[in-house]
């Protein structure tokens, strides 16, 4: 078993790939970068091929399969192993960012061919698959940390990579500050478990904390607040309120980038942590809860402001903000095999809306406004078909992966609870909507752009084949978790089952109670279906049949459309209540009035207070010799009267 | 043992190599630089024999050398190392060619004056970590200064004269109560009947209880250390001497100033603080665990604010020691493990900044960061790496510096979840500054047209800053290597706390009144000097 | 009260006096005189204390060559009245006041402390005694007297030489 | 008989006059001359202790004193003379070019 | 009968320096002008010969003179402190005094007469010899002071320190005088017990009258007022002698009064205590504002005395105050060894009427003349109290005494003014390494004669910062036989 035998190959390929290309690469030709950012990707994605093949054939007995390749830090009892691990939900993501990546390294390379950094973009590239792969490879929560960092890293890179521009560096510097927030809660989170459990290691970790009774509802013990902890580090990673502000300007970053790092994968980072600390939050309900109501209230948020975008990229971002919302909503009301479903399924369709977003401004010459699109339907074909496909998975058609998925979550949110489950349901419609919405604005209708500048063209092969692909499982990906009504057996669920033991009785039971009421059962599957259809009239009427309507509506309903314009103004309202007072007392109170004012100002003071007491004292000596006389008989009355009377 | 002189040789070898730069012809720049390179390198090569010889698992001192020197008061020339100062003295012998190689095109004023007084520093730096003579420390410790002051008052910049007095007094003021402090210690010891200086026996008669030091005095005794190592450290609010002696010295200067001249503070404090006067160390925790959380935080807000990049980088010095004396402080293995490790990653990945920072000065002659601005396009190599050095010093994960922050926070928490949790605000801010900093020195597009044909790092300054990454990744990937070394002395400084401790509170406290306070006015001079050869000597065979 | 007493106490008179003039007097010239009336009244309590041949020395070595010397140097550099200048604050307002001060605490203190001295009986002091005691005992510090007179006479000598002497 | 503290008190009270002389005066001169009193008082009290002693030292001390205050008026005066050649005054209070 | 032949013996040093001065005295009529070197070849022989000739004390030790003087171990070594600091400022004067156009002659002779003086105080066991030795040193100090006898400023200092030191002699005088009343002898060593059963006030205010005399002489606050102008006054190579010999000379005769008497360790303590913590911050506060560096060591001076009588504090604060009486001695020899060689290099970097004396004069010094530089640098630093030099360990000897005898309050403030003090000392250290001088001043060669002695004061200075042993081993025996 070569592969399970020695694990470390998977990460280490594309890290030799960016140690190749980053310090290597300089004076190679094109070709020869592309060849080795590829290769070591494609050898990546192949080793995870071969190491599924050999997962398969491992005996129950043995999963998770543990390596520990050597000690990395240890000190005074505490110890942290170079250790990788292998299980059902490690599979899955391997699979995801693996395969996407491999597809979008090869999309990249026609994408950024003309870029002047191609080198650095894909040494920068293959360093976020090393970091990736260790994150889901780690078998601990400090190596997990190092992913965790890592892959931030490379989103910083990769985010400034037009270094040039002052708001791409501003959105990396961001992004980067804004992840350190949360993995200020992450490493806390770690803290407290290392404290509570004695080590870091999920084997010891997760059972101890499974075994664990549950805490009491509306009680905040240890788990809870090591679950809340660890939330904030996944708020943080995947963009959920009230940290979610740094992922639409990471839109600055080439398109591949948003596909591969702030769609498919790296944002998906946080819901695989929570999934994987699942033992922890099934028994922190508190933390449930939270979790829940969040990644909820965030689904909602976002796709509010995702409803007026123009810009293709945001319209995107916020999409995948609402979608990531949609997987935290899973995992908190328990379906953890169904969030990590949608995350797949989301990987699939939304790395591919942005594959095709790419293709469209590719083809336009850079331009990504979607008023000043249109018509694009006959022009670029491939896309817009692929294109479509993606959209129909993401709005929930039936048959389309995104349906599964989301049905899952919204299937086990309704048990848990209406309101998120209508909240879940209202949000389905609105994702319908925008997303035809930027459907519509960007093929159909007239051209809104000049003939003569814009030599609208379809993309290279290279990166069409991606998205091809990408179409193939955004169509048919779902089917793997259809759920035995559709005649489909939940494959999915089933092979993580032994990930999520608890997760399966939640929606074994659904099925139970499901099985027994057909018609509810379809009109549970309906409701966000037709949600989804009414956003796609919606949609429909107001971009295609009557374009001129959505002005007027602006206009009648100027405040709210202000409002989702400005995004809700919370990055104005961070600017004025934390980023500017923090600056301002650093700079006027700490620096100047304590560090110069106070301190050096004593210190300063001391020195000249003294050197005064100098200049006092050398104007006794005033040259004078009866002044000098004087002192000695005084000093002759003090000292004699001194051994006098005081003395003895 | 044929290795009984090393420590002699590494003491004093710098100084040697600066008698014979007198030698030299003061226009003989070349030969001037050389031969001083040639002596740092060889120092270093000689401190490798360090790790070769040293034993991890002895908790003892190792390499001792251990001479009659001054009679009257028992004076010893005795050196020795443990895990404590192993990898100190190994980060000065290797700072030292490094900064030499810093200034080899910087310095062209008084060149021989430059390096001999880097020699001579490097021979008082290496003196401090490895005397165990509290004399002796304090005879290193002071003589110590006049090398900086030099190096801060000739070859500095503009308020390089103030800069200097300020960095000069500031130190004395804290020194010279140790001074006082020591001599204190030792009248109580020859009340105790082993007039003495000599650490490792003052260690072994707390211990076995031939002596006791009375709360009050102890707490006195702790204050005066405590603080001249608050100062050296430096720990809020005695900080202020650092951004302006950093900002004004050579890069050389800051390079030694920040590598290991702060460590020297922290390193009492572990020496000494804790194992000498454990009951004061843990009354006083509280309060300096407050100061070096609010080190922490205020040394990161303030940095973010800074124009001047050396500023930046001093405060950021204030923040990452802040951990340090945090992790010195909660008294848990793992967290002084921490520490130590965190002076030498800091040592290495702030030395990488101030080398960089110097190399854009020879380029720009300025550190005002409005100056700079989109320098990544005309020198990406320097640009990737001083990246690389700014990640490492925010405490990237498989760099450096995380290994430090995360264990002294792992030793934190687990005693006082409170204190880790404010320190850990400080993995926030340090990324701030740093990449804003860093944001608007190399990104964007060029600002200033003079900054558009400034040379990338050339061949000596890539070998410097590719040998630093190096020196960063390994420390971050193979951080066993220095904790086993490490291990052993920091569980003996736990040990010796834990023993003191217990005597002390048998019987310290009834006799405060005639011990301590008021030795009997044994004649210091020559006193029972015979007797303590005897106990020396048997401290020295165990 | 007896006649020694009586003698005293005017000779004590004198002194005083004279000292004090020797302070009023703005001459140089009178408060020469009057310190030289003050040595010769001491010169008188000497005899009274049957000190005869300090009371001899006193008359000629002070009153005789250091007295006549000041005049000369008064007569040489013809100093004349001095100017009660008060440049100096300190002198004026402290000084003088805290002399009397300290006049009147030392003469308190040795009143008290010798109001019971012992009184021993005045035996005759015969100057052979005398002699033997200077030559036999203190013969190491007579000799270095002679070098203090030496070093003195090199000074005068070295001072108050003219430049043109060489 | 006069009792010792008669004379002794008379010395102090000289002594302390010659104090105040000293500060008083400005002349130079008057100056030297008080220190002069103030040695002679000193003599004073060496004879009378030597008296109620009943020994001889007292005198013999005097002897030196005198001897010492002949040196250094001879010193003195030659100093207060390079002063009147090289400042033209004999104010004590003019000569004052060394301060602060 | 006449004084026994040992007796001479053990005077034997003053006869040597007397003998001399008198042959340089009477041959400098006859010498003339342009060979003054021989005179000086003279004199130096001279105190050369002195200092061979403690041994015959060293041999012979005990009373002499019926216990007017005493041989030991203690005076010795102020012996060696005070020759040894003549025969440096001979030297050290040599190119001096022809640039200023001096006569050598009755240069040296003062000097070695003044130095036969102050071994007598070294040795004196009795006040009145004490006394005739005090005069001997002061009377040629003033001389002394006033060499340069057209240079008003030179008069000027020697009148003050004439009027004011003969003033101050007549309180030690009386002072004298009372103690004599109160004991009926002036024996030091016979006081101690007739101290006790006499009359206490007339010996309190003798001793106290003493303490006035002696504190003046040594340049004691609030008796410090003549310090600066008289050193500035004064030529250079002088002020090196007087704030050197004269003020070892002064506290060793303090010592044997405090040690002797038994009395005046109980009544001395507090006068030392305050006086020293005055002088440490008037000598050390003064200095901080001076602009001539001839001034502000000056200045220093009187805070050094200040840190010397710690250690007479010291002794006094304690029964055993050996440690103490080492510590002094020790700092003396260290202080004495610096001072000399700095006063001597502001003599040569004056420059011809001593027009340079001021710091701004001495900027870029370290380029001019680099050697000079660093050696003065070491000097300051051996002032500042800096380890590897003399200096520290001179402060470390006194530290360890004031804590021995429990006085922490006075340790406590002696390390503050070392603080005060390190100021100043780097100010000069500023000026000559770290500024670029404002005006070019030539600078004349070092004749040897000058860098023979900088050589011995710096080689002493880092000697016996390194290794002490013998110095303080042999202080301490001198502490140890002073009674």
């Amino acid at each position: 078993m070569p592969v399970l035998t020695y694990l470390w190959i998977l990460p280490l390929l594309p890290l030799v790939g960016a140690a190749a290309n980053g310090i290597f690469g300089r004076r190679w030709p094109k070709n020869v970068v592309t060849g080795v950012a590829l290769s070591s990707t494609t050898l990546a994605f192949l080793a995870a091929l071969e190491l599924v093949r050999e997962f398969l054939a491992l005996p129950a007995g043995q999963i998770p399969w543990t390596k520990s390749y050597f000690t990395w830090i240890s000190a005074g009892g505490f110890r942290a192993d170079f250790a990788l691990q292998v299980d059902q939900l490690t599979v899955v993501m391997l699979l995801v960012v693996t395969g996407v990546g491999w597809l979008i390294h090869i999309y990249s390379s026609g994408y950024m061919h003309d870029d002047p950094g191609y080198r650095r973009f894909f040494s920068y590239l293959n360093l976020f698959m090393f970091f990736m792969l260790l994150l889901v490879l780690a078998a601990n929560y400090l190596l997990m940390f190092v992913g965790w960092e890592g892959v931030g890293l490379c989103s910083y890179l990769l985010i400034g990579f037009f270094f040039l521009k002052q708001s791409a560096t501003n959105a990396g510097n961001k992004a980067f500050w804004v992840n350190r927030i949360g993995d200020f809660g992450f490493i806390l989170g770690v803290l407290l478990i290392l404290r509570t459990f004695g080590s870091l290691d999920f084997a010891t970790v997760l059972p101890r904390a499974a075994a664990m009774s549950a805490e009491p509802a509306g009680q905040a013990g240890v788990l809870t607040t090591i679950a809340l902890l660890l939330f904030v580090g996944a708020a943080g990673k995947s963009a959920q309120l009230p940290l979610y502000v740094w992922l639409p300007d990471a839109m600055e970053g080439p398109t591949p980038v948003s596909a591969l790092i702030h769609a498919a994968t790296m944002v998906t980072a946080g819901v695989y942590m929570v999934a994987r600390s699942h033992a922890i939050y099934l028994n922190a309900p508190v933390a449930m809860q939270v979790v829940a109501v969040v990644g909820c209230l965030t689904a909602i948020f976002s796709a509010t402001i995702g409803l007026v975008q123009t810009d293709i990229k945001k319209v995107l971002a916020y999409s995948t903000v609402s979608q990531l919302g949609y997987m935290f909503l899973a995992c908190g009301v328990g379906a953890f095999s169904a969030g990590v479903f949608h995350l797949m399924t989301h990987a699939f369709f939304k790395g591919l809306l942005f594959l095709a977003a790419g293709s469209v401004i590719h083809a336009m010459g850079g331009e990504q406004d979607m008023r000043k699109m249109g018509g694009l339907r006959k022009k670029i074909p491939w896309t817009f078909w692929t294109m479509f496909m993606a959209t129909l998975a993401i709005a929930g058609t039936p048959g389309f992966s995104g349906y599964f998925s989301k049905d899952e979550i919204l299937l086990a949110a309704q048990r848990s609870s209406t309101p998120l489950w209508a909240l879940g349901v209202l949000t389905a419609g609105l994702t319908s909507f925008y997303m035809f919405r930027l459907l519509f604005l960007t093929f159909f209708g007239a051209g809104r752009f000049d003939e003569h500048h814009v030599h609208v063209h379809e993309s290279p092969r290279n990166m069409l084949a991606p998205l091809v692909v990408l179409a193939i499982l955004a169509v048919g990906g779902g089917w793997m978790a259809a759920p035995h009504l559709w005649g489909g057996a939940n494959y999915f669920e089933q092979f993580l089952a032994p990930v999520f033991p608890a997760a399966l009785d939640t929606t074994a039971a659904a099925a139970e109670s499901s099985g027994g009421t057909p018609d509810l059962l379809q009109a549970l599957l309906g409701a966000p279906v037709i949600a989804g259809l009414i956003g796609f009239a919606l949609a429909w009427w107001l971009y295609v049949r009557s374009p001129e309507t959505p002005k007027k509506l602006a206009d009648s309903l100027s405040a709210p459309y202000k409002l989702l314009r400005g995004k809700y103004f919370v990055d104005e309202l961070y600017a004025a209540v934390i980023v500017r007072p923090l600056v301002w007392i650093s700079d006027k109170a700490l620096w100047h009035v304590v560090d110069e004012g106070a301190i050096d100002g004593t210190v300063n003071g001391v020195a000249r207070v003294s050197r005064e007491a100098g200049d006092r004292l050398r104007y006794i000596s005033s040259g004078n010799t009866r002044t000098y006389a004087t002192w000695i008989v005084l000093g002759a009355v003090i000292f004699t009267s001194l051994l006098l009377w005081m003395v003895g | 043992m044929q290795q009984a002189f090393l420590l002699t040789v590494l003491t004093f070898l710098p100084v040697a190599g600066a008698l014979a730069l007198l030698l030299l012809r003061s226009e003989d720049h070349a030969w001037i630089r050389r031969l001083a390179l040639v002596t740092a390198v060889a120092e270093f090569a000689i401190s490798l024999l360090l790790l070769r010889g040293f034993d991890s698992a002895a908790t003892g001192y190792q390499f001792e050398e251990f001479h009659a020197w001054i009679p009257q008061p028992p004076i010893h020339y005795h050196l020795g190392v443990d895990g404590l100062s192993l990898f100190l003295v190994l980060l000065t012998t290797l700072l030292t060619p490094l900064s030499i190689l810093a200034s080899w095109k910087s310095i062209d004023q008084r060149v021989k004056g430059f390096f001999i007084s880097l020699l001579v520093l490097e021979t008082g730096v290496i003196g401090v970590f490895v005397s165990l003579d509290l004399f002796l420390f304090f005879l290193f410790w002071e003589v110590m200064l006049i090398p900086m002051y030099f190096l801060i008052g000739i070859w500095g910049h503009e308020r390089r004269i103030y800069a200097a007095l300020k960095f000069v007094l500031y130190t004395m003021f804290g020194s010279i109560l140790m001074l006082v402090a020591i001599l204190w210690l030792y009248r109580v010891t020859a009340a105790a009947g082993y007039p003495t200086f000599d650490l490792a026996q003052i260690q072994t008669m707390l211990s076995n209880g031939t002596l006791a030091l009375p709360i009050r005095t102890e707490m006195l005794l702790f204050g005066a250390f405590f603080l001249a190592f608050a100062i050296k450290v430096p720990l809020f609010p005695l900080h202020t001497w650092l951004p302006d002696a950093h900002t004004e010295a050579p890069t050389a200067g800051s390079v030694m100033l920040a590598g290991v001249l702060l460590k020297m503070g922290t390193y009492g404090m572990l020496r000494f603080c804790l194992p000498l006067f454990p009951e004061a160390s843990r009354r006083f925790a509280p309060e300096i665990a407050v100061l070096a959380i609010v080190g922490i935080v205020y040394g990161a807000l303030v940095a973010m604010v800074q124009v001047d990049l050396k500023r930046l980088v001093a405060y950021s010095s204030v923040s990452h020691l802040g951990f340090v004396v945090l992790g010195i402080f909660a008294f848990h293995a793992v967290s002084i493990q921490g520490a130590v490790f965190q002076m030498l990653s800091h040592g290495i990945s702030t030395g990488a900044l101030f080398l960089g920072v110097g190399m854009l000065y020879d380029r720009r002659h300025t550190h005002l960061i409005k100056e700079f601005g989109g320098l990544a396009t005309p020198m990406p190599v320097l640009a990737a790496l001083y990246l690389f050095t700014c990640f490492a010093s925010a405490g990237l994960p498989l760099l450096n510096g995380f290994v430090g922050e995360f264990l002294i926070l792992a030793g934190t928490f687990a005693k006082h979840p409170a204190w880790a949790s404010w320190a850990a605000l400080g993995v926030i801010f340090s990324a701030v500054y740093l990449l804003w900093s860093y944001q608007r020195v190399f990104f964007g597009g060029l600002t200033q047209d003079k900054n558009s044909a400034l040379p990338d790092a050339d061949t000596r300054e890539r070998a410097i800053l590719f040998l630093m990454a190096a020196i960063i990744l390994w420390m971050g990937i193979g951080s066993p290597f220095f904790t086993s070394r490490t291990e052993a002395s920091t569980q003996n400084v736990l040990r010796l706390m834990q023993r003191t401790q217990a005597y002390n509170a048998g019987v310290g406290h009834d006799n405060v009144k005639d011990m301590g306070m008021n030795p009997p006015a044994t004649p210091g001079i020559g006193a029972n000097s015979a007797t303590l050869y005897s106990v020396a000597s048997s401290v020295k065979s165990k | 009260m007896t006649p020694q007493i009586a003698v005293f106490l005017v000779l004590a008179a004198v002194a005083v006096a004279g000292a004090v003039s020797l302070i009023l007097q703005r001459h140089p010239i009178h408060s020469a005189l009057s310190l030289i009336v003050v040595m010769v009244s001491l010169a008188g309590l000497y005899l009274l204390q049957g000190a005869e041949f300090i009371a001899a020395v006193q008359i000629i070595v002070y009153g005789g060559a250091i007295m006549v010397l000041f005049v000369f140097v008064i007569m040489l550099l013809n100093a004349g009245e001095e100017e009660r200048t008060n440049l100096s604050r300190m002198a004026r307002y402290v000084g003088v006041p805290l002399g009397v001060v300290f006049l009147a605490e030392v003469a308190y203190a040795i009143a008290r402390a010798t109001s019971h001295m012992a009184q021993a009986s005045p035996q005759a002091v015969s100057t052979r005694d005398l002699s033997k005691l200077l030559f036999r005992e203190y013969v190491f510090p007579f000799e270095l007297t002679s070098f203090l007179i030496l070093i003195a006479l090199l000074g005068a000598l070295l001072l108050a030489r003219r430049e043109d002497s060489d | 008989m006069v009792p010792t503290s008669y004379y002794l008190v008379l010395s102090a009270v000289l002594f302390g006059l010659g104090v105040v002389a000293f500060v008083f005066k400005r002349n130079i001169i008057t100056i030297f001359m008080s220190i002069e009193l103030m040695l002679n008082a000193v003599n004073l009290a060496f004879v009378a202790f030597s008296r109620a002693l009943g020994q001889l030292q007292g005198q013999v001390f005097v002897f030196f004193v005198i001897v010492v205050a002949a040196a250094e008026a001879a010193v003195g005066l030659a100093i207060i003379i390079v002063i009147a050649r090289n400042r033209g005054t004999l104010n004590v209070e003019r000569v004052d070019s060394l301060k602060h | 009968m006449l004084p026994p032949l040992q007796d001479l013996y053990r005077i034997a040093p003053e006869l040597v320096l007397c003998a001399f001065g008198m042959l340089v005295m009477f041959l400098s009529p006859i010498v003339p002008k342009a060979r003054h070197a021989v005179l000086l070849a003279i004199s130096l022989l001279g105190a050369g010969l002195a200092l061979a000739a403690t041994r015959f004390p060293a041999l012979y030790p005990g009373a002499a003179y019926s216990g007017l003087l005493r041989a030991d171990a203690f005076s010795l070594f102020v012996h060696w402190i005070v020759i040894g600091v003549a025969f440096l400022a001979i030297l050290g004067s040599a190119n001096y005094l022809k640039r200023e156009n001096l006569d050598a002659g009755e240069f040296c002779a003062l000097i070695l007469f003044a130095t036969a003086g102050m071994g007598v105080m070294a040795g004196a066991q009795e006040l009145l010899t004490a006394f005739i030795g005090l005069e001997m040193s002061s009377i040629a100090s003033y001389i002394l002071a006033s060499y340069k006898r057209d240079a008003p400023r030179s008069n000027e200092a020697a009148m003050k320190y004439f009027l004011l030191g003969s003033f101050a002699t007549a309180f030690f005088l009386y002072g004298i005088a009372l103690t004599y009343g109160a004991t009926g002898t002036t024996h030091l060593d016979l006081m101690g017990p007739a101290g006790a059963q006499t009359s206490g006030t007339l010996l309190k205010m003798g001793l106290g009258l003493i303490f006035v005399g002696l504190a003046f002489k040594v340049a004691a606050a609030p008796f410090q007022l003549w310090t600066p102008d008289v050193y500035e006054g004064a030529p250079a190579p002088v002020t090196a002698l007087l704030s050197t010999g004269p003020k070892a000379a002064t506290f060793a005769l303090a010592l044997r009064i405090l040690v002797n008497v038994e009395a005046a360790s109980a009544l001395w303590f507090w006068a030392l205590w305050v006086a020293a913590v005055l002088s440490m911050f008037a000598g050390n506060l003064g200095a901080l504002v001076q602009t001539s560096l001839k001034r502000m060591l000056a200045y220093s001076s009187i805070a050094h005395a200040g840190y010397i009588l710690v250690a007479l504090a010291a002794a006094a604060a304690t029964d055993h105050p050996e440690a103490g009486i080492a510590a002094a001695l020790f700092y003396l020899v260290s202080y004495a060894l610096v001072k000399l060689g700095a006063f001597l290099i502001v003599a040569q970097l004056g420059g011809t009427g001593e027009r340079h004396v001021d710091i701004e004069d001495f900027t870029g010094l370290a380029h001019r003349q680099p050697a000079m530089a660093a050696c003065l640098s070491l000097f300051l630093l051996s002032l500042l109290g800096l380890p590897v030099t003399a200096g520290f360990l001179g402060k470390f000897y006194i530290f360890n005494a004031a804590l021995e005898s429990n006085l922490i309050w006075l340790a406590l403030l002696l390390a503050l003014n070392s603080v005060i003090g390190a100021y100043y000392y780097l100010r000069v250290m500023v000026a000559m390494y770290m500024r670029e001088p404002k005006q070019e001043i030539a600078s004349e060669p070092v004749p040897w004669t000058l860098s023979v002695v900088l050589w011995i004061a710096a080689a002493g200075t880092v000697y016996v910062g390194l290794f002490p042993t013998r110095v303080i081993e042999f202080a301490a025996k001198a502490a140890l036989t002073m009674r």
